[in-house]
């Protein structure tokens, strides 16, 4: 957030840079089941992010000392290629990537039943193949759809979504632009019956404008949450369409 | 990185709580018992000893010029870093910063930065080429609890304090630091659908999930982070939000205006 | 780094392989099919997503201006890094590159290099000074088989879609990377006396001993590298050899010349 | 010791730059029991020193192949913070503090009766503060009272004092100042009955000279051993009297 | 291989830089057993390369998980002391060493009879003190001597040698000169019986020329193996006629 | 780091020295066999390889230029290195040095610097600007017991036959070196009450205690250094520094003076 954003008019008439309106999502798309040696894996564009996330296990815990007695650890790596930036990053976790890292495997952790599986672990990989604002949703949201294609028991699908406030406007998904000279970015992780799972917040906002902002982050993981499901659902479909003609 | 707590002790802090009250008898929203010392660390530029309760937290903050980053060419630089150090806790492990050190710095770096605490404008040296770089260097001396606010005030209680070392570089006469907003954070725990405030020890490890909400002196947010496996729900977190903002403004005005 | 097969699998792939057979019906010295996607990454200045049966590399070239080494002060550099993320396969782990993952790059990287692919002359900003970084960052998505070929041709395809970001750096109009050669790699494995061309995830794991040869547009060799710990005789890496650069041959065609 | 000492008289009418004689120990403070989750700790200033010590154990040792099965190790780990010096230090351990901390083990490993403790680890964690010439040796004295403080059984306190040499002179416990620009550091711990458990030095010292520091540095043990003791002695009738009125 | 070789000529009349033909390996020196430590080592000069090579084992793996229950493992660690090249090296693998470490262990492990020592490990250390072109193949060689030298039970001796081409002509055992401005680098390992366990090239040669640095690479393996062999024979008879005069 | 030594062999060693012996008949405070050849690794500016009993260690010198230090702006600097390779001794581990190596190489670099054997402001290029770095490094060959005396010697003999690579720089005419005193370092172990200078690899496993005592040309003291887990008394220590500096002049003169 640098507040700063020279004389840029974010939104005119009611209409954003790209186009959309305040209460718009970016285009979205989600490929399941991309990856051959994972046990669930999923694409997932979000505007100009494009993420992959890969499921394994429940599988042995290495090292030892790590495992629980009466459940799976989950573990949770958020990475971004060399690539997926203007400036090329050095390869490797920094701070940023160990901090999301964190709040994205406390964003799912609480629907896995990692009860069913003790002394193991289920290891999330999310690699950010191209970066624009939004990966640490976009990871959050293909690694949930991720852990349903690998089959691990969930109480239910994550989504996340953030908001984001421009021009004293608060707007749903901001992309890179509104990202980098907007006044406040609001990242949440809800579960389908509404608990939240994430938050996170810097900027400046009022408190009526926190609300505004968690209200419609929640409205964006709505309209995720169908696509994900359909992907889902699609996945289903094709596989059993597989079996059958087999 | 929550304590281990006996089952028992667990049971019991779970009694009292649903009887509304807490092990050392203070109100849900009510944190323990503040104390600043300031100027502790005379080779520092400004430092800070919180004490909240029986937790301890030492910040020191230097200043040194260097690089301006490539996007803010004219403005000075905020690096904060977090040592959880064995001696303060039997659950921190010698070693460079795990995934509860990096995210308590970054969370109070945030809260700094975001508040826009810092003049930064005011610690250009020559623009482009050479600006101060503030280092908050914050120490966990013994976690006893909720070292998220105790770090966050140490921060400011020592940025307050600190003079801008101009004289030691040949920069002209020592300043005192420009200070523009004094954020403070405010953590909550929840449990069994309890929030309580500024939790210790035992009810740290008794929460899965944890909210810190830094606000302004105006009574804006400018930062939020939920930490934790577990989950809050939309009025829970509104809820902490108003308490949080409230009780800072009483710690504001005991502690750290002028 | 091969995987773990079970007894029975092995059993099964070998009996075929005594026939003369592979599992998916290959012969010996047929690779799988390929499919290369230039492009895809907007922000690195050249992409390429190569499928290799069901393996898949994404590699992403990024330029950026930088000193030239002191021993070819008016050439541009190439550095060449593998990411074996944890991600591609259940048989690697996070942290900084292993042998393998080292290996695999420093092979990539001598074939581009040795075979003079990119006019590293034409990449010469000011003499002594600044030269053209280019950074070929090899990210493997799905380790099914023979990445050492996947990353091999996508480094190439990358490079023949790499726009040199002049412009970027207040350094002219934009060009294409000038490109002199396309270098191909082809892999075979050994077992039981038997040679086959790009190994699936269950052949690499039954095979002691892979060879790599690394062919010229002209037919030459610039590379190889074998790598196991079997042997292999005289004759089957002259093999080896002939049918790599035939192959090669087939490939450059196919998918990378203009 | 850069031997260099520009034109500064360290010593004028037997009088140091900051007024101590040239047997005098810096002004001592030690507070014992100040932290509420080590089992033994200790503040103490020396001179313009302050360091905390923190003993944990004995306690189960990781990793597990470090376990020793007839005695505990001593781990001691000597760590400055980043602002306890004039320019600020990059966080973590570098080759100087691997060797204090190494040598400040071997100090104090000689009177810890580590048999008692087969398989255990006493670790012992020591953060420097603000620095002024001295943080080993203060570093050491605090040390051992915090393991007496958690009660680890001992044959005795170690005490540590150095002696230095400015102006050809050999003086105790030197400052700053006169340890940039002295001639000699000879730092010593001592056993209460007086056997040596840690000795170094650097610089120069004639055989004369070298064994009139080591007798300086003996004496100003000598006085730090009883503030060491009436330290401990007040936190027990602290206790006491606490135990007492419960 | 820069191929870039300014305008010096590698060879006139048949003759190399250093007076050698083209088929003509550098001076070579062996000698057995230097190390009291060491299971087994071997001390090698060929030309101005300088290496030592140890052998420890069979003996316990540590850490522990790397453990194979049916055979040794066998851990190669290739290593340049920091005063060995031209220009000081910081001490510490880089990607180079890693990669000749790796190929190394391939082109020994193949001769090692590693089922008779399942659960432990075989170590082998290959210090280069100065380096000169033909640092990975001396090394081998080395290290094959000083495993014959610790005893352990091997099918044979694995001999190492590279060729090169300068001035468009094949030649053997190219040395720094050759290397650095040569047009390719050729190393092999080969056993007693002419199986190929290393093979590595860079550089430019047609599928003739590969053949002819083959053939001719295996030339000088033949050569340096009835050193090796020679060498390893002088040592037992010197430990015989020691134990005679015992 | 002290090796594992059999029961048996620890009795049968204690006995000996119970009658004043030592297992290969040494006086207490007589060193092993000293070997010293200098100029064996030609691509250093400097070289020793000692021979100490059956201890080994090859020190290498190399110089380039480079920044001084900011409190020393016209004086060369030197940086000592140790690596305890796992060639030496089954006890060594490959990786950066543990607090044994550097232990090792900040005794030897005090002994260096603290008797001024090497002119520092005659490696001064550019006051301020440019001196000349000097890097020891000391490469551990067999660890056969008390590397500390070996390394030492091995530093300064190797500095001894440094010659300033002045010409490859193109900083003028190469010169030897400029040594204005020759440290030597002897270590004595302590075990029962006896004291035995120039521990072997079993005596070194026996004694629980080491003390390093450097000296001058001079006979003055230049270092000390206490290590291991024991103590010693006063008068040991005196004695070990007498019988130290009176054993340091006859290896100085046999092996060291011009």
């Amino acid at each position: 957030m640098q507040g700063n954003n020279g004389n840029i008019t974010f939104i005119r008439d009611g209409v954003r840079l790209d186009g959309r309106r305040v209460d718009e999502l970016r285009p979205i798309k989600i490929e399941v089941g991309v990856l051959s040696r994972a046990d669930g894996s999923c694409y997932m564009e979000m505007g100009d992010n494009k993420v992959v996330a890969a499921v394994y296990g429940p599988r042995e815990v290495h090292p030892r000392h790590l495992q629980e007695v009466s459940r799976a650890i989950v573990r949770y790596r958020y990475n971004m290629a060399s690539f997926s930036v203007e400036e090329r990053r050095r390869p490797g976790p920094d701070r940023r990537s160990y901090e999301l890292s964190k709040v994205s495997r406390e964003a799912l952790e609480p629907v896995i039943l990692t009860s069913y599986f003790p002394r193991s672990v289920i290891d999330i990989f999310v690699e950010v193949l191209q970066a624009d604002a939004g990966t640490r949703t976009a990871g959050i949201n293909a690694a949930s759809v991720a852990l349903a294609d690998a089959g691990i028991p969930m109480k239910g699908l994550i989504t996340s979504c953030a908001a984001g406030k421009v021009d004293g406007q608060v707007v749903l998904d901001p992309m890179k632009e509104e990202d980098n000279f907007g006044q406040a970015d609001l990242p949440i992780a809800i579960t389908p019956w509404g608990d939240i799972t994430l938050i996170q917040m810097d900027g400046d906002l009022s408190r009526d404008e926190f609300r505004q902002a968690v209200e419609l982050a929640r409205i964006g993981c709505g309209k995720i949450y169908e696509i994900q499901r359909k992907a889902l659902l699609d996945r289903y479909c094709q596989m059993e369409s597989a079996a059958q003609e087999a | 990185m929550s304590s281990v707590i006996s089952e028992i002790r667990k049971d019991y802090l779970y009694n009292l709580m649903l009887r509304g009250q807490r092990a050392d008898g203070r109100a849900f929203d009510q944190p323990r018992e503040i104390s600043i010392k300031t100027g502790v660390i005379r080779k520092a530029e400004g430092s800070a000893l919180v004490t909240l309760g029986d937790t301890q937290v030492m910040v020191g903050v230097k200043m040194q010029p260097g690089e301006p980053f490539p996007d803010s060419l004219d403005r000075g630089v905020i690096v904060t870093n977090a040592e959880l150090v064995p001696l303060a806790s039997p659950m921190f492990e010698p070693g460079p910063p795990n995934e509860f050190g990096i995210e308590l710095a970054r969370v109070v770096d945030r809260g700094v930065r975001e508040s826009g605490a810092v003049d930064l404008a005011g610690l250009c040296i020559t623009p482009g080429e050479k600006v101060w770089i503030v280092f908050i260097d914050i120490h966990i001396l013994d976690d006893c609890g909720n070292i998220m606010d105790a770090s966050s005030l140490g921060a400011i209680a020592a940025l307050l304090t600190t003079t801008v070392p101009a004289k030691k570089f040949g920069l002209g006469e020592d300043y005192p630091l420009p200070i523009k907003d004094i954020p403070i954070a405010m953590t909550a725990v929840e449990f069994g659908g309890v929030v309580m405030f500024d939790a210790d020890v035992d009810e740290e490890a008794m929460a899965d999930t944890k909210l810190t909400v830094i606000s302004r002196a105006d009574g804006t947010i400018c930062g939020v982070q939920k930490s934790g496996t577990g989950v809050l729900s939309q009025e829970q977190i509104y809820r902490i939000v108003d308490i949080a903002c409230e009780n800072a403004k009483g710690i504001r005005e005991k502690f750290l205006e002028v």
